[in-house]
């Protein structure tokens, strides 16, 4: 599907190594495996993947590979206003969740129970989900079961 | 502190904010003539140089370079300094800012700062788009994320740590939209909000309702700055910038941190009111960035108005009215006036003005205010700016 | 001239310009990393501030709040003031220029100045449309009109009113490129133009031939910025910022005037040699805006560096080459390194430390060089923007 | 027929009074006319049509009607790279002109007549056309024959 419609999404795919130097990252995706760049210097693990270091100032990055799994440390739901091309999923439900393994809070889509059945602390997978001309994006499945209470 | 000269803030003026049936470039055009007709000493001539403060013109106007296209529209032809700046939500107070170092630094002698927005467009869902690249566009906006979502977070953290209620919320709202009803050029001037009809707005962002949150606002809202010494030509009663604060950290929602401890308000906090010789508590009245009623609420804390945690109870004790401690948002503040991203900052400076000089409807004039503070921040409350003004006599 | 203090630039560095396979943000962080290791003596914890100088970030890399972005991506954390300024073409010089009087004002002790912009899309027509609201969009863009229409009919009226020729607009080109050719970061660093090459090209908006005009290009830079009594602890060869202009004085075309006669050049070329106390005679080298060959030679006369409607003899006379009055675009200029609207501004002053530190390759490193112009004008040449530099010992 | 592909045109159509203040400019056109707006203080004749004089800040301005004839004083044409949604029109010619009886030097699209046949000084008319979205808008007409010599 040829999209000419703005998102949030680039306008134009921008995911291949002609239009970004961050490419595998979303080879590894497609491949099921979140990764991101890590500082040789000074061990900074860095997000999103960078090309420099921005605590050294250094450009000798190394790809590593983070856990899929997280908790939820705070979530909401885009209920009215979506962005155009993203109407028709509303309500958008997202959330900062904290990787399991690795020290990064991630941000993203939940996918798999709405915003009224979650709660802080609930487990997330990482998952790739593709987008319109042949792209692909990350977001998080509600994962191991619903908490009883929910906080929201 | 400069260690420049002098500047003094010495009058303004806002167009009427709303859904108005106006393009971006008859915003400016009504902002220039009243404030030419709000500053009778102001001569096109004298004005050397001007500063628009504007978020996402490109994409809600589809329109760049707009600071010379602003002069062509004033009638202003600036020799000295003529520059846009951007600082999304906080892009006026950004215009004041680069004013004010100009002037001190002795690079102008006569500045005018305009600060303009048009955000409601045939399409909402375009409007919505343009919003969704304030953050981090390709990792955080593409995840379907504008503001409504993120501050709903940070409420729904603050609930969970500090056990803040939806009602405290909503008392941020009545506070404001009661503001509002004396100020006739708020988005919703002539509307009344109880807390009781706020609880039964629509979720927007959950635990955030309607009422929670700002709107997307068209308008536009100028002031002028001069060097110290040319105040007397233009009032009796020059607003001085006495102190200056900014602070940006991080960007990618990855690397916020904690939702409720905002770090550089803290910093940006201590240096305005340093810079001043002032503390919090000596502020008379202060224009807070309720872009969110949450967002009021947790900025009383990091002002140091009250203990971390403690917003909501604050609010309850109606210290940020007039009679208590420090009123916060006598305009009527994001929430009753609307926030046309680009004119909030320049509106708030000039309620500063007005409330010096005594010129607001008395529901909202606060007593014989001396110290004021303007507040914006930007974007995921990421950045904060902020100015001290002092009432000269 | 500044009642302030004095403000140094301690350095800079430019990525590779040209066609990139890189993002914004990827421009934004290779930056970084060669500001960094071009002057070693930074520290980003002494980094209190940062400018940043963007066109149109929200259309080409459709992302809006890029100042505290970039603070991200460069790891400061600017507390003193972080904004970015836009003014199309110029919005690098911009971004220097608040720099400047934050500095002089004494808001800013060390401030980085980053210049970027991403113009190489999938789409080219969209890119097209972006630089089509560099104008008065709804009433002069809505036509189809962008830069190169507009400057073809500059270029028209100069040939009739002077008898300037195609020859005369080619040498221009063929000089740029030839210093272009001794600037690794030039987006034609490897190409070589000769006037006949030239003149074979095919037209883009007649009489203008592909020779004629500068590239979409994508490319960022950064410089430093210190207070006087800073500078020795970066450089022993500080660049002191001794002079600045800036005009705007009409946007929609109707208002243009003559299109050969820019009197805001004038104006500011007035305002930043008279606040230098030199004289254009003076300069050793002068970056001037050649974004298109027409540009240039209308610059020369609005200089004031020859009479009005001798640039193209001025040109052939050699007086703008090494060895002539004043070198002109030393770095290789638009139409040699590309023009990123944000970025241009901010690599003209990279080449000014450059070449006051003897760094640039001898066929482009002018000889013993004192005193160094930058101009930048943007979008119609209805606002023209300058800076003079002196070189410190 | 709809439009989404951004154009050098508003993406949304704003001609109606609804969204713009200068709404009659756009009604005067379907009707064949020219107008804009002057001061009535101050006598200034304004363009485009305005809400505020720029000379002496008021906003007591009445609407005027312009001559629909001018001369070309510049002129040229865009070859390649034009903007999204008018790829198709490429040649665009364009050009200034002098209205003959009113102190404006108006910008346009020129059609009748290709730019290598133009010269400086040549007659054009002003005339509406249609703009998808049932917008109008105006451009100019090449009026009265060609010289023999071209400038260009
Ligand atoms: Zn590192
Ligand atoms: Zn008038």
């Amino acid at each position: 599907m040829k999209r000419t419609t703005p998102t949030a999404f680039d306008f134009f795919p921008q995911e291949e190594s002609q239009q970004t130097r961050v490419s595998r990252f979303f080879e590894e995706l497609r491949a099921g495996r979140l990764s991101t760049t890590r500082c040789r210097k000074d061990g900074a693990l860095l997000w999103p993947p960078r090309v420099a270091c921005p605590r050294c100032h250094g450009e000798d990055l190394e790809w590593v590979e983070l856990p899929l799994t997280g908790r939820l440390y705070a979530f909401s739901a885009v209920l009215v206003g979506a962005p155009l091309g993203m109407e028709q999923d509303l309500p958008i439900t997202v959330g900062l969740a904290d990787l399991e393994g690795a020290p990064l809070r991630l941000f993203g889509r939940i996918v798999g129970a709405g915003w009224e059945r979650l709660s802080v602390g609930q487990r997330v997978r990482v998952e790739p989900f593709a987008v319109p001309d042949e792209r692909v994006f990350y977001r998080f499945r509600v994962d191991g079961g619903l908490a009883e209470n929910s906080s929201a | 502190m400069s260690t420049g000269r002098p500047v003094a803030l010495v009058g303004g003026a806002s167009t009427v904010w709303g859904v108005r049936a106006a393009t971006w470039s008859e915003l400016v055009q009504e902002a220039g003539a009243r404030l030419f007709a709000a500053v009778p000493g102001l001569a096109a001539a004298d004005v050397d140089s001007l500063f628009v403060g504007a978020a996402e013109p490109e994409r809600f106007a589809f329109q760049s370079h707009v600071a010379p296209l602003a002069a062509e529209l004033l009638g202003l032809a600036p020799h000295r300094i003529v520059q846009r700046t951007e600082l999304a939500c906080a892009s006026g107070q950004s215009a004041i800012r680069s004013a004010y170092a100009a002037i001190a630094a002795g690079l102008s002698e006569v500045a005018v700062v305009l600060g303009v927005e048009k955000m409601n467009l045939p399409s909402m869902a375009e409007a919505n788009t343009s919003m969704a690249c304030v953050m981090d566009r390709p990792w955080d906006g593409a995840h379907g994320a504008t503001a409504p979502p993120f501050f709903a977070m940070v409420a729904q953290r603050h609930m969970l740590e500090y056990g803040t209620t939806p009602e405290q919320l909503a008392g941020v709202s009545v506070k404001n939209h009661r503001f509002a009803n004396s100020n006739p050029d708020a988005q919703f001037y002539e509307k009344k909000f109880s807390r009781e009809k706020l609880l039964g707005l629509p979720l927007v962002a959950p635990p955030l309702r309607l009422g929670d949150c700002s709107s997307m606002t068209d308008g536009a809202a100028a002031v002028v700055l001069v060097a110290g010494e040319k105040a007397r030509q233009y009032t009796d009663t020059p607003a001085w910038v006495r102190g200056s604060g900014q602070h940006a950290s991080w960007h990618n929602l990855a690397n916020s941190g904690s939702l409720t401890d905002w770090v550089g308000m803290r910093s940006a906090a201590r240096e305005a009111l340093g810079s001043a010789g002032i503390t919090a508590q000596q502020l008379d009245f202060a224009e807070l960035h309720d872009c969110f009623t949450i967002s009021e609420l947790i900025e009383y804390e990091m002002l140091g108005l009250c203990p971390r945690g403690q917003g909501g109870r604050y609010l309850e004790e109606g210290q940020t009215e007039i009679g208590g401690d420090v009123v916060v948002n006598p305009r009527g503040g994001l929430l009753g006036c609307g926030h046309p991203l680009g004119a909030t900052g320049v509106a708030q400076a000039v309620e500063v003005y007005r409330q010096f000089t005594h010129s607001v409807p008395p529901a909202r004039q606060v007593p014989d205010p001396e110290w004021a503070l303007v507040h914006n921040l930007s974007g995921s409350a990421n950045v904060h700016s902020m100015m001290v003004y002092q009432r000269g006599s």
